[in-house]
């Protein structure tokens, strides 16, 4: 296929869409699934095969649409009216939605309609999500249609690699993983490493617990990622990629599979892209469960078949990656930000954003607010007007405490700081990172010592082992803050705790350990007076630990209160 | 720690938890040292003397093996409570050492193996059950229970090592071992 | 080969251009304490004894695995350096069970004697005491989990010098193991050619020759260099 | 294959591999990526798939065929929480314990089910009917908190919807559920949905 075709391809399909009366989408992401999506769909189909409408109606499943706990989802499209979106959506409703828009006389329903111009909505920016929703993952068509593979075959026909660097560079872009590293730089340092070959890796093993923003992309629109690897392969000089599927996301890697066959069928992808002498091979790679993949080092371990344990940097794997080899490994969804990068370029792109984060940021937004789901926004919105205007504010009438952003490599940020732009920098300084933008937010009924040692019981499995600060230190501040949190904690215990964290900071080996401390000491930060409660005062001012042991020094008034009790026990029976 | 500058004598202790009393054996075979140590200190209590409450007012007290059962408590308790300074003396004190090698098993477990199943044993029931003092779960050195000033380790400690630090310690000196009298074991 | 030029501790020194920061703070006779080092196999990074401050870098650096740089200035025992090697000392003995009074290398250990070097005094931190077995299958030698502290020279001395690749590591993060084979009885293990270099390298009392008594089991790993070197300038081709 | 290879393994173990249509699947994968050393974890997938877990003459079996040694493939086998050693349950059930459904008190629901049937997240019923599982977040966070009880994700559980739905899915006949985990449990008769 060559620049041309592609073109006829995406108005061809165009022009199909246009040829329907009236479109239903549906969203078939995993969690619209799990919550009766399938059968929405059936119904639908089935309504359209009923009523003969084949030529009017088209129903399509696409990928998600954002607002996960008000599915299943249903976007219509009619040529007169403006997009609607229903929510909740049963077998039933969708037979009224669907004959409700298909009527000559199309009309909105006035039930379970989520508005448009609703903050959910208004207040967000799609760049990397703008086909997410709206196109049948499974038809390459669609994306062509929506102008994929444009930017590729532009990057191929108009730029030079060291151009699509440093456009990259120019649009400000920094890495989606979570550190923030400069895109354009990475780029250049691999292209610019001797190496007889090179490689692409992208990073999809999103192992943060409350984070779905990696599997949403490649459910919804695999083909963003592919293109964005290919134009990242051409700039380097790589012709083999790999992309790391989390072994929990069964759908995405299937539909990155079915797009990789259909992209290389037409020529996008394979030897000689687009009719030029580039050529690139993407093959998947399925992770099989261990969140310390998500670090790069490890990642290729991984790849290339091995217990996924970090090596020490440097050598970076821009100079020494897979077999030794310059290799490039970017997040999947920093991939999804080329695209709309090259197509509309880099001062665009810079144009959104802070002075320092340029562009986008999906999270996902979870925990007790009132709309969970999926957000892209702009960066430097505000926590508020995600958490309270896009998110709904906090249910049942309960007060917000704190939002974990981060995942077990972030913090936790306390009211106070509701208005912080969310960027790199701010909410670094705030002592959590952006991470990979999972977003959890807390009511007053989560104790924050709890909340620190569910996290270090998450590092504390994810720990590899190889070093001895993480191995063996997340297992001592676990120890640590199960004593803090079972009432058995002494003062000197905090002084343990704080000083472990530092050291674990300061020594282990990759990201994971030296990051590992950082829910907690943002916890401590904000909430110190909780975890002086439990010591102190052996009580927890949220109500949800136990505290049912003692220090040390009074185990013997407790064992001999125990014994007192069973010997009396005993006698009763 | 006034009274050590002044010239008074050391109110000097010994105390023994859950040891093999092999610590005390090695302060014994200071030998002739122990003259040097009694002109300097008076012993106030200790296994080798027959005193059972433990005094009011301590300069030194030093500490044989682990915390094991609740006398230990209570006994480490007070010599906190009432010592100026508290040293863990041997490798039992200080890690825990043999004695805590039963931390690996449940109490009940343990005590079934030992007392109430044991070969060529007629089962004893739930003995020492208010008799004995309670086991507590598990083995704890003794800075694990109360703040230590000073750790001896060595099983037992080398008698010059035990002198170097009780020497220091009489002088009202910080105990700073040499680095080949800071073995564990 | 070129030289660099560098500052140790803030005097000048060269070292070749494929050496490692280790290698040259050991040929200036500063004692820098290792644990998963081992002259002759490949270096892990893992047990952060070595880590050394690197003027211009925000990360501490561990020496076995950081090539030196023209330029670089280190330092080697700075208050913290100390002060975070004294805790990983005490997190690796808190870790499994190392009762050093009932050791078989008791008194010939690497792990007692960094930890007196360092003047770990006593252990801050909870004892983990995991209830580990220990598999004394093997004919000539008993591996004791309860002493390993997973430094993997044995599981790289295996593979990289006798070839067998007997040794790997099972599990992740405080559950890693040592294993042999499929993790059965070393004594059943096909691949293992009882040449004992696993014995002789390992740190500790984890891995040692049935019928030591505590203090009795010495090791010695000399012989390593010797064996490379021999292998790699073909001393032995006569 | 080298002969110190072939005395390994006594020849009627490797009879009795050929003759286990599973390892035709296994093959299928180690053929796909040319019995390259790289490909051990997606032959590992392969294997989980066909048998339902690892066990030691499959390790064997794929250890030979990639020439890595024994120890390597279970290093690698248990490095990754994804793989079992051990054969699992007619049905499976996995409680997400991400952050989202922690916040949202999924700890009550393996609670529940830890006292409903005995088992500790990892174990199995003794009568084999039931495996229980955590997971580090499913990716469905707007349901939470989420289970999955074989294959079906559900959200929005509490600690009685969970039981009541464990309850229902073992009474049910294993030819209708676990499509994945219970390869060695012979299909059952029972009355066809």
């Amino acid at each position: 296929m060559n620049r041309p075709e592609l073109q006829a391809m995406g108005e061809r399909e165009r022009e199909r869409q246009q040829s329907y009366r009236c479109r239903l989408l549906c969203c078939a992401s995993t969690p619209c699934l799990s919550s009766g999506a399938t059968a929405v769909i059936e119904a639908l189909k089935q309504f359209v095969k009923e009523q003969e409408l084949d030529a009017d109606v088209l129903v399509t499943a696409t990928g998600c649409m954002g607002p996960c706990s008000r599915g299943p989802l249903v976007t219509v499209q009619t040529r007169d009216l403006e997009d609607v979106v229903y929510e909740h959506v049963t077998p039933e409703l969708a037979r009224d939605i669907a004959l409700a828009h298909a009527a000559p006389e199309p009309r909105a329903l006035e039930r379970n309609l989520l508005a448009a111009d609703s903050p959910f909505f208004a207040k967000q920016k799609k760049v990397v999500l703008s086909n997410s929703g709206l196109i049948d993952p499974e038809r390459l068509e669609c994306y062509v249609a929506r102008g994929g593979y444009g930017a590729l075959a532009n990057a191929l026909r108009e730029m030079t690699p060291v151009e699509v660097c440093e456009a990259i560079t120019r649009s400000g872009l920094r890495g989606r993983g979570g550190a923030g590293y400069p895109t354009g730089l990475k780029w250049d340092l691999v292209r610019k490493a001797p190496g007889t070959r090179k490689f692409v890796i992208a990073n999809g093993d999103e192992g943060d617990p409350g984070a779905y923003m990696d599997r949403t992309l490649m459910e919804s629109d695999p083909h963003r990622v592919l293109e964005g690897m290919a134009i990242a392969g051409y700039a380097v000089g790589a012709e083999q990629g790999y992309i790391y599927v989390r072994g929990e996301y069964p759908i995405a890697a299937k539909r990155l599979e079915n797009a990789i066959r259909m992209a290389e069928r037409r020529g996008l992808l394979g030897g000689r892209v687009l009719d030029s002498s580039f050529s690139f091979r993407i093959d998947i790679r399925i992770g099989a469960g261990a969140f310390v993949c998500g670090e790069e080092t490890a990642l290729m371990a991984s790849v290339m078949g091995r217990r996924g344990q970090p090596s020490p940097r440097p050598p970076y794997p821009a100079q020494s990656g897979l077999w030794g080899m310059p290799t490039l490994i970017n997040n999947v969804e920093t991939f999804g930000n080329i695209a709309p990068i090259i197509d509309n370029g880099a001062e665009w792109y810079a144009a959104i954003g802070t002075d320092k984060s340029k562009g986008t940021k999906i999270f996902a937004l979870a925990g007790t607010v009132a709309t969970t789901g999926l957000i892209e926004v702009p960066m430097g919105i505000s926590l508020r007007e995600i958490i309270f205007d896009i998110g709904g504010g906090i249910p049942n009438g309960r007060a917000f405490k704190a939002a974990q952003t981060g995942g077990p490599s972030g913090g936790c940020i306390p009211a106070e700081h509701l208005d912080t732009p969310v960027d790199y920098d701010s909410l670094r300084r705030l002592g959590s990172i952006m991470g990979s933008g999972g977003l959890v937010v807390m009511d007053d009924t989560s104790c924050m010592p709890d909340v620190a040692k569910f996290f270090m019981e998450f590092c504390m499995d994810e720990s590899c082992g190889k070093c001895v600060p993480c191995r063996v230190g997340t297992v001592q501040l676990h120890r640590l803050l199960e004593h803090i949190t079972n009432g058995s904690a002494t003062p000197r215990d905090m002084e343990t705790l704080e000083e472990l964290c530092v050291m674990m900071q300061e020594t282990s080996l990759c990201g994971l350990g030296q990051s590992a401390p950082n829910p907690l000491l943002s916890t401590l930060r904000y909430f110190r007076e909780e975890y002086q409660a439990h010591i102190l005062e052996r009580t927890c001012p949220a109500g949800k630990c136990t505290m049912d042991h003692v220090p040390p020094l009074e185990q013997g008034a407790e064992l001999q209160r125990r014994s007192r009790s069973t010997t009396s026990d005993s006698e009763v029976s | 720690m006034t009274q050590l500058v002044t010239g008074k004598k050391t109110r000097f202790a010994t105390a023994w938890l859950g040891g093999c009393s092999g610590c005390h054996m090695s302060l014994l075979d200071l030998d002739e040292r122990l003259i040097e140590l009694f002109q300097a200190a008076d012993l106030l209590y200790s296994p080798i003397a027959d005193i059972k409450e433990f005094p009011r007012q301590v300069d030194v007290t030093l500490v044989e093996g682990a915390v094991a059962n609740v006398d230990h408590l209570e006994l480490a308790r007070q010599i906190r409570e009432r010592s100026h300074i508290v040293v863990s003396f041997g490798d039992c004190a200080v890690t825990g050492n043999v004695t805590s090698l039963r931390n690996r098993l449940e109490v009940d477990d343990l005590l079934s193996m030992v007392y109430r199943e044991g070969p060529g044993r007629e089962p004893r029931g739930r003995e020492g059950d208010g008799i004995l003092p309670a086991l507590i779960p598990r083995v704890l050195p003794l800075h694990q229970v109360i703040a230590v000033d000073a750790f001896i380790p060595g099983c037992p400690p080398d008698p010059d090592t035990i002198w170097e630090a009780v020497s220091a310690l009489l002088h009202g000196a910080p105990v700073r071992l040499k680095q080949e009298m800071r073995y564990f074991g | 080969m070129s030289v660099v030029t560098l500052h140790i501790n803030d005097e000048l020194v060269s070292a070749r251009s494929d050496q490692k920061l280790l290698e040259v703070i050991r040929e200036q006779g500063i004692d820098i304490p290792t644990l998963c080092h081992l002259e002759g196999v490949s270096d892990l990074g893992g047990c952060r004894l070595c880590l050394v401050e690197v003027q211009g870098s925000s990360k501490l650096l561990a020496a076995c695995v950081t090539p030196v740089q023209e330029g670089m200035s280190v330092y080697t025992h700075s208050e913290r350096l100390v002060r975070y090697r004294r805790m990983i000392l005490e997190l690796l003995l808190s870790e499994r069970t190392h009762t050093c009074a009932v050791c078989v290398t008791n008194g010939h250990c690497e792990l007692q004697y960094e930890a007196a070097e360092l003047g770990v005094d006593h252990v801050r931190y909870e004892y983990l005491a995991p209830q580990l077995h220990l598999d004394a299958s093997h004919a000539r030698f008993t591996l004791d989990h309860n002493r390993c502290i997973l430094c993997q020279r044995c599981v790289r001395v295996c593979d990289e010098v006798e070839g067998a690749h007997t040794l790997d590591i099972m599990g992740r993060g405080a559950n890693g193991r040592v294993i042999t084979g499929l993790n059965r009885p070393w004594g059943e293990c096909v691949s293992c050619t009882s040449c004992g270099k696993c014995v002789q390298v390992c740190p500790t009392g984890a891995l040692f020759f049935k019928g030591s008594s505590v203090g009795e089991m010495e090791k010695r790993h000399a012989f390593l260099s010797w064996i490379l070197n021999g292998r790699e300038r073909k001393e032995w081709q006569w | 294959m080298s002969i110190a290879n072939k005395q390994k393994n006594p020849p009627a173990k490797v009879e009795e591999v050929r003759t286990d249509p599973r390892y035709k699947l296994v093959d299928r994968t180690l053929k796909r990526f040319h019995y390259q050393q790289d490909a051990l974890i997606e032959v590992l997938h392969t294997a989980q798939e066909a048998f339902g877990f690892l066990d030691d003459d499959l390790m064997i079996y794929i250890a030979r065929a990639l020439k890595l040694p024994q120890s390597w493939v279970y290093g690698v086998a248990t490095f990754y929480h994804f793989f079992s050693l051990e054969p699992q349950g007619e049905h499976t059930c996995v409680v997400c314990m991400g952050t989202a459904c922690y916040v949202k008190r999924a700890a009550e629901i393996i609670a529940t089910v830890q006292d409903e049937f005995g088992i500790a997240p990892g174990e199995t019923t003794a009568d084999g009917k039931l495996s229980l599982a955590t997971a580090r977040c499913l990716g469905s966070c707007g349901l939470a908190p989420v289970m999955v009880i074989d294959n079906q994700v559900l959200g929005k559980e509490t600690p009685d919807t969970a039981i009541t739905q464990l309850r229902e899915v073992i009474a049910t006949p294993a030819a209708t559920a676990a499509t994945s985990a219970a390869t060695t449990v012979e299909p059952q008769e029972g009355p066809q949905p």
